[in-house]
């Protein structure tokens, strides 16, 4: 089961965690990234590719689903306008075993964080800017390339 | 073709979506940003430093050295920050 | 944050993600121990060392949040009689980045398997049988231990 | 001194719990267990092989040749199964 999701709705953990578990996999794991509140931000505000950003991360679920063997994986990317405290982004998978299920939801939140289309623009008080790429995050996906190769 | 620019290249730009016909002789990315650069200012301060630019052909992304070939969508855009 | 919890109830993971996403970290890593409904078992059984289970869980949360400065570590075990397709454990860490958080939750759910004193017995048809120790266990927590000494 | 035993050794010994008098002499847990052993054919049974064993004094982990001290709670089970 692959479900990629690209929504200005907020995330529904409860609801795609049901999803999940529904697979009576073994083993869940899952990633949520929320807007920090402590680093002065009032407004965050992603914006998207329509089309190829849903395509990427439909590429790297299927990617992950076939290296680990996973039962599911789902993606759900909010965009548009959202505050501290509010979910940017979820990543869930189920394998047989934990360390599949551990191991493809690193990979999936590394890889889409330098692979889909998705831009962030911060405001801080009355400055808005567009969030800079990180060097780190290129190093923690490039590391999956060799994982990923090893069949 | 179309072209389409995000994030900070759309606000440069000043547009997120623009339609245009490829002049002869313009076989990649670079070459179509060099043209559209020497066409208006808003477009050259845009595309003045491209180590800060990446591009997509059709959605998939690509090197600004990419052949267009048949290309019906350019996107040109920052270095990517989901997650 | 550290919160520990045995108890023969049903895990409740929305209330568990409610209380870890409070704090408002920015990564909240989960891992979810789900009975297979794929190998036969009807009924798995977890019994515990009251006190020393608790107390042996609360060092590994507490251990996880000293090394990985995590804002917080939640882990629920459920004791007791359960059925395919029911929660067994929840591990929740959150961290002001990603890596900590899901790296703190592999961990804690690896050393749990071998350092909390839980012990599964398991009913296929007729049969139970208490389930033997894993070698493979022992070595995904072993790995952990470089980590943890390295500060 | 409190004897606790869980899993298949408590289903072994017949009980979850036993309280005993410590006899003079019996310095380890191991020298524990072969008194134990000595007393009752259920309890020799559940100890026969050692390396099947794990044990805790006062709710700390230790290893089998660990000295007693002034152990209040002695508890013996098999290798851990959780998560």
């Amino acid at each position: 089961m692959i479900r990629v999701l690209v929504s200005p709705e907020p995330i529904d953990v409860t609801t795609e965690l049901a999803r999940i578990e529904a697979l009576e996999a073994g083993a869940v794991a899952t990633f949520t990234g929320i807007v920090r509140a402590d680093d002065g931000v009032s407004l965050l505000d992603l914006e998207h590719y329509p089309g190829a950003t849903e395509t990427a991360l439909e590429t790297l679920a299927a990617e992950a689903v076939a290296h680990w063997r996973l039962t599911g994986a789902i993606i759900v990317h909010r965009i548009g306008a959202m505050r501290p405290g509010e979910r940017i982004v979820l990543v869930a998978t189920a394998a047989s075993h934990r360390a599949a299920a551990l191991d493809a939801c690193a990979c999936l939140i590394d890889r889409l964080k330098t692979e889909a289309p998705f831009w962030k623009r911060e405001t801080r008080g009355r400055e808005t800017r567009w969030v800079d790429a990180r060097d780190a995050d290129h190093a923690a996906a490039d590391r999956w390339k060799t994982t990923l190769s090893d069949q | 073709m179309d072209l389409l620019y995000f994030a900070w290249v759309r606000e440069a730009v000043g547009t997120g979506h623009e339609r245009i016909d490829l002049p002869d002789g313009i076989g990649t990315i670079a070459a179509l940003l060099d043209w559209l650069a020497a066409r208006d200012p808003r477009h050259a301060a845009a595309f003045a430093d491209r180590t800060r630019l990446r591009a997509a052909i059709d959605q998939r992304f690509v090197a600004l050295d990419a052949p267009l070939d048949d290309a019906r969508e350019v996107a040109i855009f920052p270095p990517v920050t989901g997650g």
